[in-house]
């Protein structure tokens, strides 16, 4: 049973788990005796992940892709004020 | 709405068709319904106008500033309070034609116990108490700060900090929404409940936080709490409208 | 229990499906709720009335982080109880011979006892709020807890003794509960009665810390949490047998 | 009254349609019903308040959350994300499979799915349990309270996530039922945790 819709979704998953082991060595968590300092670039990186994960989850996973134009908006302007809130707070 | 399924046994529902039961009619159930609004209405006047329970007063602050808000607010808080203690029995209507309706569905009746019940025991630990906690308070205001204080914490605390009996009130009201098949209620209304269950858990915190978002006047302990059940509460008395209105007026009296 | 498949969306398999959902509750909720009583650090031993202001107020600000799991837990998990008690109010309405009387009687009852359970609560976290303040207040609020926790157990009592006189009173030729439930239901507002001593009593059994008034009290409600569970998913099963509704 | 039929009736169109079942490749349509629609926006926009305080809060003092979210284990933030997302696509797939009347298979990714759920449970109370040992409690700093607090609502979803996926199950198990849009409900349920679960991995783990 590999359909297009099928193969579509594992790419999804795919991509998503790749973007989540990337996020591993970003995070701070790790970096031990030298303590973790803030850093614009790193979170300008994982808003825009955060925002590619959400937007393939909705879209592949929740299959707003082809679901009616209404939930399209909603659900991508959810994402992005989102994410894009939290950016402008992270900045100013 | 002919396609109502009786809820009841059996029996009851024969004696209804032979006529001897009167038929229930609806005026009563408009008139409990349009004191649900009109309650609720007071109540956040009361609430947010007079007696200064909402936005609550902070709990970071110093004995003698608590003192401070007893005597600054105690003519309001006397007279909001006052009234509540005479009209809280809105409360109970309120929850009764709730259970009425749940009554009405297939369900059976232990969610509408379950409901009934667990609002009810709301009513004195999230609602009532802090109301005598303050009302004691303005009561004698030459009274030991410190004990002025432990009034304070009592009543907000148990106005913003009773969960658990609303929460099992909003299990309750949800498995029964969803299991009708009367629809009585729209099944989001079922869900919309378990984000007020989630609100009541974000609320946990405000027993350890005494300030920031959790505290309780905080942002996610008190406000999204005020907010979703500002939104849940209209939609409850919305449908109940509905409700009333697509109730069958030959439909026998609830068992 | 299996549902019949022809009867899956009928009103009365509802009526025992959200009958089974509240009986599940029960076991669910017991397990939290044993957590947080385990959790409490008064309760091994119980506290004792004799302790002065002063170690009352050194335990709530020794024991802050346990007082507060312990407590917040059975805030948000006991009242999650009273869907169990409402089966036992379905089932008291199923009594052939008899009017309802007995179960309205019942869940005003279980009402009462829950909200004063729910109200002692809020007095143990209001003393963990902070346990700074003059320890006679802290004092104060651990008596208050205690006194609405233990003392007042007319509502359970009630309770109890209703459901006995309902299943006495149940005596037509198919009745709802097994005989022996009733003697159990005495048996148990029996054993719960003395705890109301605690309201007087400061030393002894009867004290709040005692082994009537705390073990005998709370042993007995917990134990009839767990037989009337298996009791009544026999009476469960019996009636959805009887309407057609399962195997 | 009509007027509230037609509105009821428009509201459970996307149910109706998914009833008959395959092929909708370029065709639109609302995946589950509009009620469990309801939960998820809504269930997003409270979700994205408590995000935008977070980070309101997280802005008053940059460092001490900073330096308290180096105290989080990186690896296990890392490995739950995986569970879930391999969770969730479990979940995708078992969709697609009810859709082509394969419902053995979309019974046993369910399955699949459901203990992906319960393993991201288990890890996180292990995290919990580590962090608690270590002294790091709700009332340590607003840090951890809101790391203990948006974790526990998630978790409270994942839970209710569970009882729902139940509910898939069973109505899979029946010949006699096996409503597509009451699969797709629950699965829209199951993706919306993992799409939280996104967010705050990326808000209270990784960034800076």
């Amino acid at each position: 049973m590999t359909t297009t819709a099928a193969r579509t979704t594992t790419y999804a998953w795919i991509v998503l788990s790749a973007i989540t082991i990337v996020s591993w060595w970003l995070a701070p968590g790790h970096t031990r005796g030298a303590a973790a300092v803030a850093s614009v670039p790193i979170t300008i990186a994982v808003v825009v992940l955060g925002f590619i994960k959400g937007r393939m989850i909705i879209q592949y996973f929740m299959e707003v892709c082809t679901a009616p134009r209404w939930l399209k908006l909603f659900t991508d302007a959810w994402l992005a004020i989102l994410w894009a809130g939290v950016l402008a707070i992270y900045l100013f | 709405m002919s396609s109502t399924i009786s809820a009841q046994t059996s029996p009851s529902a024969k004696v209804a068709e032979n006529g001897r039961t009167p038929r229930a009619g609806k005026r009563d159930v408009w008139l409990v319904f349009w004191i649900v609004p009109a309650f609720y209405t007071a109540f956040g006047l009361i609430f947010f106008a007079l007696a200064r329970v909402m936005p609550p007063p902070r709990p970071d602050v110093t004995t003698d500033q608590m003192v401070h808000f007893f005597h600054a607010h105690a003519l309001t808080i006397k007279i909001g309070f006052g009234i509540l203690v005479l009209i809280v029995g809105g409360a109970g209507i309120a929850n009764g034609i709730v259970a009425f309706h749940m009554k009405r569905m297939t369900v059976g009746s232990v969610m509408a116990y379950a409901y009934l019940g667990a609002m009810s025991v709301g009513a004195l630990p999230g609602c009532l108490l802090v109301a005598f906690c303050f009302l004691t308070a303005v009561y004698r205001p030459g009274r030991d700060p410190q004990l002025l204080a432990l009034l304070y914490d009592l009543g907000l605390l148990s106005y913003v900090g009773s969960l658990g009996c609303f929460s099992t009130a909003y299990f309750a009201f949800a498995v029964a929404i969803l299991y009708d098949k009367n629809e009585i209620f729209p099944k989001w209304l079922a869900y919309v409940s378990i984000w007020q269950i989630v609100t009541e858990i974000m609320a946990v915190p405000v027993f350890v936080s005494k300030a920031g978002p959790f505290a309780w006047n905080g942002s996610i302990a008190f406000w999204m709490g005020v907010v979703v059940f500002g939104f849940w509460l209209s939609c409850v008395i919305v449908f109940l409208m509905k409700a009333t209105e697509l109730q069958p007026v030959d439909e026998p009296p609830l068992e | 229990m299996q549902i019949l498949a022809e009867a899956e969306d009928l009103p009365k398999t509802a009526n025992i499906k959200t009958q089974l959902i509240s009986l599940w509750t029960a076991p669910v909720f017991g397990v939290v709720l044993l957590i947080a009583f385990l959790a409490f650090p008064g309760f091994f031993p119980p506290m004792s009335p004799d302790m002065t202001a002063e170690q009352v107020a050194r335990f709530y600000s020794d024991h802050t982080a346990m007082i507060r799991f312990s407590m917040i837990t059975f805030n948000l998990c006991g009242v999650m109880l009273l869907p169990f008690f409402m089966v036992i109010v379905i089932q008291m309405k199923r009594m052939a011979t008899q009017s309802h009387i007995f179960a309205y009687c019942y869940l005003t009852a279980a009402v009462s006892g829950a909200t004063l359970f729910a109200l002692a609560d809020i007095f143990y976290l209001t003393a963990a709020f902070r346990p700074d303040r003059s320890p006679e207040l802290v004092m104060l609020l651990n008596d208050m807890a205690w006194m609405i926790f233990i003392a007042p157990v007319g509502a359970f009592v009630a309770m109890n003794l209703l459901l006995g006189l309902a299943v006495f009173f149940d005596d037509g030729p198919n009745p709802v509960f097994p005989r022996w439930v009733g003697y159990y239901a005495i048996g148990t507002a029996l054993a719960m009665a003395p705890a109301a001593g605690a309201a007087v009593f400061a030393t002894g059994p009867l004290a709040w810390n005692g082994v009537v008034s705390f073990w005998l009290r709370n042993g007995a409600f917990a134990l009839f949490v767990v037989v009337m569970f298996v009791v009544l998913r026999n009476v469960l099963h019996r009636q959805a047998v009887e309407e057609g509704v399962a195997r | 009254m009509a007027n509230a039929k037609q509105t009821a009736a428009d509201f459970d169109s996307a149910a109706a349609s998914s009833v008959t079942g395959t092929g909708r490749q370029g065709t639109v349509h609302t995946p589950g019903d509009g009620h469990m629609w309801v939960m998820v926006l809504g269930d997003l926009i409270i979700f994205g308040a408590y995000f935008i305080i977070f980070m309101v809060y997280r802005a008053m003092e940059p460092q001490e959350f900073l330096t308290s979210q180096e105290h989080l284990n990186i690896n296990i933030g890392v490995l739950n994300t995986l569970v879930l997302l391999a969770s969730s696509w479990f979940i995708a797939r078992s969709v697609q499979a009810a859709r082509a009347g394969d419902h053995a298979r979309a019974l046993r990714l369910t399955y699949l799915g459901g203990l992906c759920g319960v393993a991201f449970i288990l890890i996180k109370a292990y995290e919990w349990s580590t962090k608690i040992a270590a002294g790091y409690t709700i009332s340590s700093n607003d840090y951890f309270m809101f790391y203990y607090m948006l974790t526990g609502v998630h978790l409270f979803h994942v839970s209710l996530g569970l009882l729902i996926l139940g509910v898939m199950v069973r109505e899979l198990r029946n010949p006699r039922r096996r409503r597509m849009f009451m699969v797709e409900s629950g699965a829209t349920y199951w993706h919306m945790v993992d799409l939280l679960w996104i967010v705050i991995f990326a808000l209270l783990y990784v960034m800076r």
